[in-house]
């Protein structure tokens, strides 16, 4: 088993300084996600600016190290970026997760995200992986519904 | 409907259903005519549960090792299976139940009921999809209406525009009778029971061993059939629904893996499918069933309905050759289903099923758990004859003797 | 209680169950130490479901031909095994259901509850015996109220007079707990119980499989436990009641055997167990079953607890010496059940169990359907290991030098 | 398969006679028992004299040849009995039926019953055989109950 595809040092970094951790204000919209299986809980903030772009991600997340780099590296990739792109962002992230490794990741889309492409070998993983992208999805679909 | 053809390949197909090697007592060979009851297991279904318990075993999800995610894609692996057998337009609609009887119970303990409502079923149901929606309405104070029967075994459709009107909220139906071999209009009465905003639930149990059962094409709303009727084990069955509709509803069993969060005061519930999953599922049983359909459908579901087409003309043809047989149910081999239930003049049914059974044939005597159909025609009981995609025309020559035997032992016509 | 003894002939014991000769990625042999979520199946059992699939299967009670007779004996001996097991009163108190969840479902949904009754359940139950309760309390109006945890893992029952006082219509409890591996005082519970008045339900699933669960000597009014745990397949599981209480009990699920006689207007309800066992039963479950309980009984439950003790406390000397380590619930082998729950300083459980995985060892990371106990201690999950019959001391070192490693890999303690 | 011990020329005579079919007066109790498997049933009355001996056994059934004949021979076997005479034969009979053909039948208690021993060993028949029987033993019990 290639541990050291599902651990790359990127994701063991950022498990230990995740990026953009806590909760932040202001926001238009927080969801909380939970992996039922094993637990692992988001809280997650979106605030969007006027200009469409996303202004900020904000998360308490609990989880494995999988999980928590992932929400590190999700928050590196949205912030400051339109929502459109983000979204974007986020379906190619979910391709990768979701193509049992035989999908090749585009750097230049996911950057440091490409580290999660051992994670799509390991199935149990995945969902660890995705959840707080998940979590990003929805809460940023609500934040587009209210008036900034 | 379809013309009959036996399936070209039927002595191939036999070999691969071990149990039809048996021999019983006295040296006859099985003559297994109780399909409709339970069919026979090819090999291919046992030797993957086989496989599975003795290399894969474990409980899904929850595990997160190897064989825990080896286990986990082959019950997921086994929901896909369902999905595509369905025509289902997702894989989440896909509910594994222990058979069909606990799908119709699902439903009938979940769907939003109140006094005023009515629920429609029909005088041709089996138990399973009578008693569920009787204690619904019971619990709810929702009335319960039914369509009858023809004196040919067809549905009588005479008040479908009472029944079907606004007020019913839900119709529940066969597909096809386990003891007429009826088979309804469903996407018809599909049709008319969205015009008045009712759901339509279907039990399939007998219809999907035998009919390609597409949900898309007959706009169903519920679906459920059970494993070993599919050639599959028995422990799991299945209901399928639409998203939206198993979304709305609140939780059957609380349990294992069913939730989002548990805390002691208060819970909330996975998505769909797990939300109607409690505790630990029919794993090996998922395996099995997925094998099955793999199974039938590779021998194909249109051909499996032209043979039982072919199987039940010559059945009936048998039948009408023997004086004092009363067929009840559609005469027609071509708009009906394998399961042929018919009086003996003279015998009691049980007294029938014994001469056949010390004969190797194996039929089922008694209601067939249709009690109300079998009032609709005057009698308590009837022996029924039911094939599947193993049946020869052989044996039903074999049951047709057997008959002339029992009259020949009873001393009657 | 009990002195720890490793089985004898362990390593035949071994031999009779063939995943244990799995080789996993990397070519580790299979260190299985997850067997309070499954347990793996010897061959007999195995070769039980075959020999049944291929020479017996037809469905139970309502075929009356021969391989419906060898079928229902089959069924119904597994039911005769399974009430010797229990030490029941009569085999007609025993009720197969799918699982252990479907049982404790049963009896929650089936209970007569009001505004003013009191259901008492306890901190460190599985989710399937605390969201039925939940549900319950919620339809009925009836109060839930809960046991705590003492800081070493055993129940609190500082509280004992207030929540066994009247009012209280049910106390439900597991006998062994599945994530801290508390053996809790159910006899003694039952006592207090009784006194007021209130049935007890004994979530039985973790002990059935390394106790002697005696329904008598304890005094329950419910026992609940699954096939899976035991050695037998999934889609089976057990509802033992006293059969006053059961005959009490309205109907569950609605359905095929489970009738006197049906009409379209009004149903009436067959004699326990049928009363309980809607639909086609889980047959070729309840013969592993059956082949399962003879298993272990031949192997006697005394001594595999002796196993169990010897094998925990090896497990727990072994988690003593790894720094980092915090065991959650009781910490001596001779009073606790297999399942070990603990946390490993600075490293998430599924990245433990993911290195253990890599190794070949299995065990379980998350909150193992016990949210609320993890809660108590204040973990969102653990890293569990559990044994079975065929858990070796060379196993646990095989665990323990895992947890090395692991700590190795992700650079802490 | 010993077809002609199940179907004794006795049982196959009782079957096209029955003894003593048809519900009549008078009567303490009455009960109705189904086979819920077939969907036999026998609605069954029976009347006590004041001495404690069994007044009359009527009864309306419907079923396959072994119930029908069944209930005949019982009813021969009851009536005019001492009660508790009555239910050591139920008793006898009980036994015989539940011997899986183990059990040899005493022809002094149970006369043209023996004639059930072959049933025996029909497991899916010893049902339809002891319909009536519990259906007798259900109605009696209650009549004792009953002032006479
Ligand atoms: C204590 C306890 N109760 C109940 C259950 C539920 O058993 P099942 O998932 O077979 O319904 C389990 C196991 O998952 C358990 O450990
Ligand atoms: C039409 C029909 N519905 C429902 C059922 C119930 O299926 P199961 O007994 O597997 O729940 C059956 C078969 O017994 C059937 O034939």
């Amino acid at each position: 088993m290639d541990l050291d595809a599902l651990y790359q040092e990127i994701i063991l970094d950022h498990y230990r300084n995740p990026h953009h951790a806590g909760l932040r204000d202001p926001f238009e919209s927080e969801v909380h996600h939970v992996n039922p299986t094993c637990g692992d809980e988001v809280t997650l903030r979106v605030h969007l600016n006027e200009d469409g772009t996303v202004g900020d991600v904000s998360y308490d997340a609990e989880g494995c190290s999988i999980s928590q780099a992932s929400a590190s590296v999700m928050t590196d990739l949205v912030i400051g970026r339109p929502l459109s792109e983000a979204l974007d962002t986020h379906a190619a992230f979910l391709e990768l997760m979701q193509g049992k490794g035989q999908v090749e990741p585009d750097e230049d889309v996911l950057e440091d995200g490409i580290a999660f492409a051992g994670v799509a070998k390991f199935p149990a993983r995945v969902k660890c992986a995705l959840l707080s992208w998940m979590a990003f999805k929805d809460a940023a679909v609500q934040a587009q519904g209210e008036p900034a | 409907m379809s013309a009959g053809a036996l399936l070209p390949d039927l002595e191939v197909i036999r070999k691969d259903f071990p149990i039809l090697e048996r021999t019983l007592e006295g040296g006859f060979p099985l003559v297994y005519l109780d399909s409709a009851n339970t069919s026979q297991k090819p090999q291919v279904v046992i030797d993957a549960m086989v496989d599975h318990l003795e290399r894969h075993n474990a409980n899904i999800a929850r595990a997160m090792h190897q064989l825990g995610a080896e286990s986990t894609e082959a019950f997921e692996g086994a929901r896909d299976k369902v999905a595509t057998f369905l025509n289902a337009p997702s894989r989440d609609e896909v509910i594994f139940t222990k058979n069909a009887s606990e799908a119709l119970n699902l439903v009938a303990r979940t769907f939003p009921l109140g006094p005023g409502d009515r629920v429609v079923i029909t005088e041709m149901e089996h138990h399973s999809n009578i008693v569920p929606w009787q204690l619904a309405c019971e619990r709810s104070g929702a009335s319960l209406d039914w369509f009858g029967i023809a004196e040919d075994g067809t549905l009588d459709l005479s008040r479908i525009d009472e029944l079907l009107s606004p007020g019913t909220k839900v119709v529940a139906l066969t597909w096809v009778s386990n003891m007429l071999g009826t088979i309804n209009p469903v996407a018809e009465i599909a049709r008319r029971a969205h015009e008045i905003g009712a759901v339509v639930v279907l039990d399939a149990s007998q219809a999907a061993p035998h009919l390609p059962v597409d949900v898309q094409a007959v706009d169903a709303d519920f679906v459920a059939f059970t494993g070993h009727k599919v050639t599959g084990p028995t422990g799991i069955g299945v209901l399928w629904g639409r998203t939206e509709l198993l979304n709305a509803l609140p939780p059957f069993l609380g349990g294992g893996e069913m939730i989002a969060t548990v805390s002691m005061e208060k819970s909330t519930w996975a998505p769909i499918p797990h939300k109607f999953e409690a505790g630990t599922p029919p794993i090996v049983e998922a395996v099995g069933l997925g094998a099955a359909i793999d199974y039938i459908s590779h021998v194909g579901l249109d051909a499996i309905h032209a043979h039982e087409v072919a199987i039940t003309a010559h059945l009936l043809d048998g039948l009408a050759s023997v004086s004092g047989v009363r067929v009840l149910g559609p005469l027609d081999a071509a708009h009906r289903g394998g399961a042929v239930s018919f009086e003996l003049a003279g015998v009691h049914p049980h007294d029938v099923a014994q001469l056949l059974d010390s004969r190797g044939i194996a039929v089922r005597a008694g209601h067939h758990c249709a009690k109300p159909a079998h009032k609709r025609f005057g009698v308590q009981s009837s022996t029924r004859a039911s094939s599947y995609l193993y049946t020869t025309p052989a044996e039903i020559d074999a049951l047709i003797d057997g008959l002339e035997y029992t009259k020949n032992y009873f001393k009657v016509g």
